[in-house]
C-alpha cells in the first residue's frame, strides 16, 4: 500500500511535532482550490435578496446589515482556513477537529440570521453536530486503540486491517456524515441555504463537499482493501 | 488492585443506570429533572478517568461539568420564563 | 509533443465536442418528441453567441463574486481536462473539482440576488447531498482495481477486461450521476425549468458565455471519464462513438421521463446508490 | 488519427454546419420543405459521405486532408436549417456506406 | 523504569469493558434522542452522548488518550453553548412577532453564601488556576469568575467590559500561536514557548469562560 | 467482614445511595440534596486514591453545581408560581 | 405509506436528529459482535494506575522521570525527530512547583499541570497544533454565542422593525 496509489506522488511532508501534515497532487489542489475561494469571500461584498410582497405590487430588499456581515465574514473566513486544513492534515484526530471546527463555524454563519426557519435548521444542524462528536473522537479513539497511532503516514504502513479498525473507520465516516449534512441529512443543511449572504454560505457547502471528498482518501488509506 | 476494579465498575453502573435514567427516569419531562439527572452520568465518567489515573482530565472535567450545568440551566429558565411550548 | 500545446487542444477539443454532443442531444430530443429540432451546431453558435453580447450585471449582486465564479467555473474543468486526458493523474483528483463544480454551482445561483438563482442554489446542495453517496463509486473501484491513477485504471482493464463487466452497478451508479449533469433529465433540479435557468437565470453576456463552455467541458469530461474507467483503453474513434451513443441514450431517457420534485429526485438518487453499493460489496465478495 | 487530426475534422465538422446553415437560410425562405430533394445538397452530401469513409482509395491526398474536406461537406448538408438536408444527409451516408462495403469485399 | 513500554495489563483487560459501556451508553442517549420530541430535552440528552465519548477516548488510557480529552471536553463545552444560545434565539424569535417586551423575573434568592462565600471561593479558584495554567487553569480560573459575577447579581459588570474581555482573550490566542511556532522555529526557546502557551491558553480559556457569567448576568440586572 | 469497610467501599456505597437517591425522589429539591451526597462519595473517592489537590478542586465546585441547581430551581418555580397565579386570576 | 411521502418527510429538519441519532444507534451495535481488545504498542504509555501514588511518588501520577534542565524525561512520541527538546518540557517544574514537591505527596496533578509536565509536553509541543484548534472551537463557539446573546436574546427592545 503507498499513497501513491490513492492520491498521486507524494510531493513532500509538513511536520509540526507528531502531526505531520503532507501533499499529494490530490491534497494541494484541493488545498489551494479552498485558499482561492475564501480570498474570494474575504473581498466580495453580499447579495441583495428581492422578493415579493403580499397584497401590494412593490418589491422588498432583504440586506444583510453591516455588523451582521462582519461577524460572518469572519466566520467564513475561519471556516475556509479550517477547510484548507483538513485537507492537508496526516493526523486523524486533527482531521477530524477540523471537521468539528467547520461543524460549529457553519452553525455560526447561519445563526445570526433573523428567519426563524432558518435558525431552527440551524439549531437542528448543530444537534447533530454535537451527536456527530461522538463518532468523530470515538472513531479516531477506537482507531487508536487499534493501531497504537494517530499518523495517517503510520497506518498506511501498516500490513493487517483488523474489523475493529473497520469498525473505528465507519465510526468516523458517520461522524462525517453528520457534520457535513450528506443525504439522507441534508435537509437541515439545505434548509440553512434560504437566507442572503450568498458568499458566506457558500463555504459552508464547500467545506462539506470538500471533507467528503478528502473523508474518502482517509477511509481507504485506513482500510486498506488488500 | 481492586480499588482500581470497584472504582472503574462503580463508574460504570453511575452511567449506564444514570443515562437510562436521564432518558427514561421518573419525571425527566422537566428539564430541571433531566438536567439533575444528567450529573450522575458526570461523576459516573469522572471515576472512570480517576480510574484511569486521567487526573488532569478529571480535574478539566469537573469545572467543565459545572460550566455545562450552568448553560443548561440558564437555558432552561429563560425558555421557562418564555412559556414556550418547544 | 509540448505540454502547452497538448492542453490547450484537448481543452478545444473537450470544448467543441462537448457543444456539439449537447447539441445533438437536443437534436434526438426533438425528434423523440416530433419535433424538427435545432441543428446540431446550435449549442455551440448559443455559446459564442454569448460573447459578442452586452454584459450587463444586476444591481442586487455580490459583486467580485459573482463575475469570478462564472471564470473559476471555467478553470476547474480546465484543470479536469490537464488531469484526466492530458496527464492521466488521480482519479480521486476529478471528483475534488467534481465537488468544486457543485460548488460553483451553488454559488453561481445564490451570488446574483435572485430569487430563482437562489431555489436553485437551496437545490444545489439538495443534490449534492445526493451525489456524494455515488462517490462510493470511487471506492468500489479502487477495492476492485488497487489504485486511483486513471493510467493504472486503463493498464488494469487492459489485462483484465474491462470494468463494466466486472462491476457493472457501479458503472450504473456513474451513469446517473451523468444523467444527473445532462439538462432536461429526470435529476436536473438544479436547472429545472420551474426555476427559469437555475442558477444560469442571472448571468448575461460574457459570463454565460464561460459558463456554457465550462458546461461543455464538463459534460465531455465526464462522458471521457465513464468510458475511460469503465471500458478501458479505447481509440479515439471509440472515445467519440461511445460518446455520442451514451448521449443518445441521456437524450432518449431525458425526452421521456419528466423532472422529479427535489426530494424524490436526492432520494430515488440515493436509493440507487445504497442499492449500488451494496451490491457491487456482495458482487466483489462472491 | 491523433489529436491533432481530431481537432481538425472536429473543426472542420463545425465550419461545414455555420456554412451550411447561412447558406440554406439564404437559399430557402419558408420553414419546412417536405419531400423535396435538392440535388446540389445531395451531389455534395455524396461526395462528403463518400470521402469520409473512402478516404484511403484517393491516394494523392493525405487521409487526414481528404476525411477533414469529407467532414466539411457532409456537415454542409447535415447542418442544414431544421427541415432541410435530411435525406440528402440519409442517402450521401447510404452511397459512401455502400461504396465501403464493396470496397471491403472486393480488396 | 519509570515508563513501561506497553500498556500495562490491568488497562488492556479494562478495555473491552470501557468501550462496551461506551457503546451502551452512547445507545441510551441515541434511542433516546431519536423518540424525543421536546427540542430542549434533546440538547440535554446530547450531554449524554458526549459522556459517551469520553469513555471512548478515556478507555486507551494513555497520556495521549489524556491530551485528546481536553480537546473533546472543549468541544462539548463549546457546541453546548451556541447551540442552546440559538434555541434560546429561535424561541424568542417566534414568540415575540406580536412585539410584546418580556421583563425578565427577578431573583427572589435571599442566600448567607451568596453574601458571604463568592469572592472566597471565587479567589480560590482564581490562584488555583493560575497555578495550575493551561487548559485545566483556564477553565477552573474562568468557573471562579463565572462564580463571582452570578453571585453579585446587585453589582453587575458594565457590558464595555464584554468587548475587553473578548479581545484580552483574542491577544492571548496569538500568544499561545506564537509559542506553538517558537518551538519549531526556536527549539532552544522552548521554556518560552512553554510559558507562552501555558499562560497564552490560561487568559483564553479563563475569559471565555467568565463570559458566561455576562450572559446570564442580564438576567439579574433587570431587577 | 470488616477488612471490606475502607474509604473506597464506603465511597462507592454512597456513590450508589446517592444515585437512586437522585432517580426516585420526586421533589427537585430533594434531588439536589442527593446530589450532594452523590459528590460527597466522588470525593471520598478521590480521597481513596490519594490525589489530595483533586480533592480539593471537587469541594470546591461540588457546592457551585448545587448553587447553580438551587438558583434555577427557585427561579423555575416563582415563574411557575406566577403563571399559575395569573392563570387563576385570568379565571376570576 | 407509499416511498414518495416518507421522502418527502426527510425534508422536515425537524425530522433529521432523530433520524440520524437512530441510524448512529444501530451503527454503534456493531461494536458488540467485533472483537475488542486493545494493542499494547501505544505511543506515549503510563504505568499501571496507582502505582505511582502508591510509591509515594510526589510527582504522581505524572513523573516521567528526569530533572530540569539536565536531563529529558521519557516520552514516546510518535516522530522524535520532528521534536529536537523532546523530554524538556516534562522535566521542567518552576520553582514554586519544587517547593510544593518536596512538602507533600498529594499534589502531583497540580505540580504537573502548571507549566511543564508530560500533558504539556504533549498538549504544547507534539501535539500543539490540536490544541491550536480546540483553543479556536472554544473561541468561535464564545464569538457565536455571545454575538447571538448580544444582538439578539438580550437585546430585545431594538428588532420590532425586522421582522422575518
Amino acid at each position: 500500500m503507498d499513497l501513491a496509489t490513492i492520491g498521486g506522488q507524494l510531493l513532500g511532508t509538513i511536520p509540526l511535532g507528531d502531526i505531520v501534515l503532507y501533499l499529494t497532487p490530490f491534497n494541494l489542489f484541493m488545498f489551494g482550490g479552498t485558499l482561492a475561494f475564501t480570498t474570494l469571500i474575504a473581498i466580495s461584498r453580499t447579495e441583495t435578496q428581492v422578493e415579493a410582497e403580499f397584497g401590494t405590487l412593490k418589491d422588498k430588499e432583504v440586506k444583510v446589515n453591516l455588523e451582521e456581515f462582519k461577524i460572518r465574514r469572519f466566520l467564513a473566513i475561519v471556516c475556509g482556513l479550517a477547510t484548507a486544513g483538513a485537507m492537508i492534515t496526516g493526523d486523524l484526530f486533527n482531521f477530524t477537529l477540523f471537521v468539528t471546527l467547520i461543524g460549529i463555524v457553519n452553525i455560526g454563519i447561519v445563526s445570526a440570521v433573523r428567519q426563524v426557519d432558518v435558525l431552527n435548521a440551524a439549531f437542528q444542524y448543530g444537534l447533530i453536530a454535537m451527536m456527530a462528536s461522538l463518532p468523530l473522537f470515538g472513531g479516531a479513539a477506537v482507531l487508536l486503540a487499534s493501531t497504537g497511532t494517530l499518523s495517517l503516514l503510520e497506518i498506511v504502513k501498516l500490513p493487517y486491517v483488523t474489523s475493529m479498525m473497520t469498525f473505528g473507520s465507519l465510526l468516523l465516516l458517520m461522524g462525517i456524515i453528520g457534520e457535513t449534512g450528506v443525504a439522507p441529512f441534508y435537509a437541515t443543511k439545505a434548509e440553512m441555504f434560504r437566507t442572503p449572504g450568498s458568499p458566506f454560505i457558500l463555504i459552508i457547502h464547500l467545506s462539506s463537499l470538500l471533507v467528503i471528498v478528502r473523508a474518502i482518501e482517509v477511509l481507504l488509506i485506513i482500510n486498506k482493501p488488500f | 488492585m481492586l480499588d482500581v476494579q470497584i472504582w472503574f465498575y462503580t463508574g460504570c453502573v453511575l452511567v449506564i443506570l444514570g443515562s437510562i435514567a436521564t432518558v427514561v427516569g421518573p419525571g425527566v419531562k422537566d428539564p430541571l429533572v433531566r438536567t439533575l439527572n444528567t450529573e450522575i452520568p458526570a461523576v459516573g465518567v469522572s471515576l472512570i478517568f480517576l480510574t484511569y489515573n486521567h487526573t488532569l482530565a478529571l480535574l478539566t472535567f469537573i469545572a467543565a461539568t459545572a460550566v455545562i450545568t450552568l448553560i443548561l440551566l440558564r437555558a432552561i429558565v429563560r425558555l421557562e420564563e418564555l412559556g414556550v411550548d418547544l | 509533443m509540448n505540454l502547452m500545446l497538448n492542453i490547450l487542444l484537448n481543452v478545444i477539443i473537450a470544448f467543441l465536442l462537448g457543444s456539439l454532443l449537447f447539441g445533438l442531444q437536443r437534436k434526438v430530443m426533438a425528434r423523440i418528441q416530433k419535433r424538427p429540432g435545432p441543428p446540431i451546431i446550435q449549442h455551440l453558435l448559443h455559446t459564442l453567441k454569448f460573447y459578442i453580447k452586452e454584459s450587463s450585471f444586476p444591481k442586487t449582486a455580490a459583486m467580485p463574486f459573482y463575475i469570478a465564479i462564472a471564470s473559476i467555473l471555467c478553470v476547474i474543468w480546465v484543470s479536469a481536462v490537464i488531469v484526466g486526458p492530458v496527464a492521466q493523474g488521480s482519479l480521486l483528483l476529478i471528483f475534488a473539482i467534481y465537488a468544486l463544480h457543485k460548488i460553483v454551482e451553488h454559488n453561481a445561483g445564490s451570488s446574483s440576488g435572485s430569487p430563482y438563482g437562489k431555489l436553485s442554489c437551496v437545490r444545489a446542495v439538495f443534490s449534492a447531498a445526493a451525489e456524494v453517496p455515488l462517490f462510493a463509486v470511487l471506492i468500489i473501484i479502487f477495492l476492485k482495481t488497487r489504485t486511483m491513477v486513471i493510467s493504472d485504471i486503463i493498464a488494469y482493464q487492459a489485462q483484465n477486461g474491462a470494468l463494466l463487466f466486472t462491476i457493472p452497478l457501479a458503472a450504473l451508479m456513474f451513469f446517473v450521476l451523468i444523467l444527473s449533469k445532462a439538462p432536461y433529465s429526470p435529476f436536473a433540479i438544479t436547472k429545472g425549468k420551474d426555476i427559469i435557468s437555475g442558477y444560469e437565470t442571472e448571468h448575461f453576456g460574457l459570463l454565460r458565455g464561460y459558463l456554457m463552455i465550462s458546461e461543455s467541458i464538463a459534460w465531455y469530461m465526464l462522458l471521457w471519464i465513464f468510458l475511460t474507467v469503465f471500458l478501458g483503453p479505447l481509440s479515439l474513434l471509440g472515445y467519440l462513438v461511445g460518446m455520442v451513443v451514451i448521449s443518445v441514450i441521456v437524450a432518449f431517457i431525458n425526452a421521456t421521463t419528466p423532472m422529479l420534485n427535489p426530494n424524490h429526485s436526492i432520494m430515488v438518487q440515493v436509493t440507487m446508490a445504497f442499492i449500488g453499493i451494496v451490491g457491487s460489496i456482495i458482487l466483489l465478495m462472491l | 488519427m491523433n489529436e491533432t487530426s481530431y481537432l481538425l475534422y472536429l473543426i472542420s465538422f463545425v465550419l461545414g454546419s455555420v456554412v451550411g446553415l447561412v447558406l440554406s437560410y439564404q437559399k430557402y425562405k419558408s420553414p419546412f420543405a417536405i419531400d423535396k430533394i435538392d440535388v446540389l445538397a445531395l451531389i455534395i452530401a455524396i461526395i462528403g459521405w463518400f470521402l469520409i469513409f473512402n478516404s484511403p482509395m484517393l491516394t494523392f491526398i493525405p487521409s487526414y486532408i481528404s476525411i477533414a474536406i469529407g467532414l466539411f461537406l457532409m456537415a454542409m448538408v447535415l447542418g442544414m436549417r431544421p427541415g432541410y438536408g435530411r435525406y440528402e444527409t440519409l442517402i450521401g451516408l447510404v452511397v459512401g456506406g455502400i461504396i465501403w462495403l464493396l470496397r471491403m469485399v472486393l480488396l | 523504569m519509570i515508563v513501561p513500554v506497553q500498556v500495562p495489563e490491568l488497562v488492556v483487560s479494562l478495555y473491552p469493558v470501557a468501550i462496551w459501556v461506551g457503546i451502551i451508553t452512547g445507545l441510551i442517549g441515541l434511542l433516546g434522542i431519536s423518540f424525543q420530541k421536546n427540542d430542549l430535552s434533546v440538547l440535554i440528552l446530547t450531554d449524554i452522548v458526549g459522556v459517551a465519548m469520553l469513555i471512548f477516548v478515556a478507555g486507551v488510557a494513555t497520556d495521549l488518550a489524556e491530551a485528546l480529552i481536553l480537546p473533546g471536553l472543549v468541544v462539548e463545552l463549546a457546541e453546548i453553548m451556541a447551540i442552546s444560545e440559538i434555541l434560546l434565539s429561535r424561541e424568542i424569535r417566534k414568540n415575540n412577532i406580536s412585539g410584546e417586551d418580556l421583563v425578565p423575573t427577578a431573583l427572589p434568592l435571599n442566600m448567607e453564601i451568596l453574601k458571604t462565600a463568592p469572592t472566597f471561593i471565587a479567589v480560590v479558584l482564581i490562584a488555583y488556576g493560575v497555578f495550575l495554567s493551561g487548559f485545566t487553569g483556564g477553565v477552573i480560573a474562568g468557573g471562579g469568575i463565572l462564580f463571582y459575577i452570578l453571585s453579585k447579581s446587585a453589582r453587575g459588570l458594565p457590558v464595555e467590559l464584554f468587548e475587553g474581555l473578548a479581545g484580552a482573550s483574542g491577544i492571548a490566542w496569538v500568544f499561545w500561536i506564537v509559542g506553538f511556532l517558537l518551538f519549531f522555529v526556536g527549539p532552544p526557546f522552548w521554556l518560552l514557548g512553554l510559558m507562552l502557551a501555558a499562560f497564552g491558553i490560561l487568559i483564553k480559556v479563563a475569559s471565555k469562560v467568565g463570559l458566561i457569567g455576562i450572559l446570564t448576568r442580564e438576567e439579574f440586572k433587570k431587577e | 467482614m470488616l477488612e471490606w469497610i475502607n474509604l473506597t467501599t464506603v465511597s462507592a456505597a454512597v456513590l450508589l445511595i446517592g444515585m437512586v437517591g437522585i432517580i426516585t425522589l420526586p421533589k427537585p429539591v430533594d434531588k439536589v440534596i442527593m446530589l450532594a451526597i452523590l459528590q460527597g462519595g466522588f470525593i471520598g473517592t478521590i480521597v481513596a486514591a490519594k490525589y489530595l489537590d483533586v480533592a480539593m478542586a471537587a469541594a470546591i465546585f461540588d457546592p457551585i453545581a448545587t448553587i447553580i441547581f438551587l438558583i434555577g430551581i427557585t427561579k423555575i418555580q416563582d415563574i411557575r408560581n406566577q403563571k399559575h397565579e395569573e392563570e387563576e386570576g385570568n379565571l376570576a | 405509506m407509499n416511498i414518495g411521502r416518507i421522502w418527502n418527510s426527510l425534508a422536515n429538519p425537524r425530522r433529521i436528529p432523530r433520524l440520524f441519532a437512530l441510524i448512529l444507534g444501530l451503527i454503534l451495535l456493531i461494536g458488540f459482535f467485533i472483537p475488542i481488545s486493545l494493542n499494547d504498542h501505544q505511543l506515549y504509555p503510563r504505568p499501571t494506575p496507582q502505582s505511582q501514588i502508591n510509591d509515594q511518588n510526589p510527582l504522581a501520577p505524572y513523573d516521567r522521570g528526569g530533572s530540569p534542565f539536565e536531563e529529558t524525561g521519557i516520552v514516546r512520541a510518535q516522530y522524535p525527530q520532528n521534536s529536537i527538546e523532546l523530554g524538556q518540557i516534562t522535566a521542567y517544574l518552576t520553582p514554586i512547583a519544587i517547593g510544593v514537591k518536596d512538602s507533600t505527596y498529594y499534589f502531583g496533578t497540580s505540580i504537573l499541570s502548571s507549566p511543564g509536565g508530560l500533558i504539556d509536553e504533549i498538549l504544547y509541543y507534539t501535539r500543539g497544533f490540536d490544541t491550536i484548534l480546540e483553543s479556536s472551537i472554544l473561541m468561535m463557539a464564545f464569538v457565536i454565542a455571545s454575538w447571538v446573546a448580544l444582538h439578539f436574546t438580550m437585546k430585545r427592545d431594538e428588532e420590532g422593525d425586522e421582522k422575518p
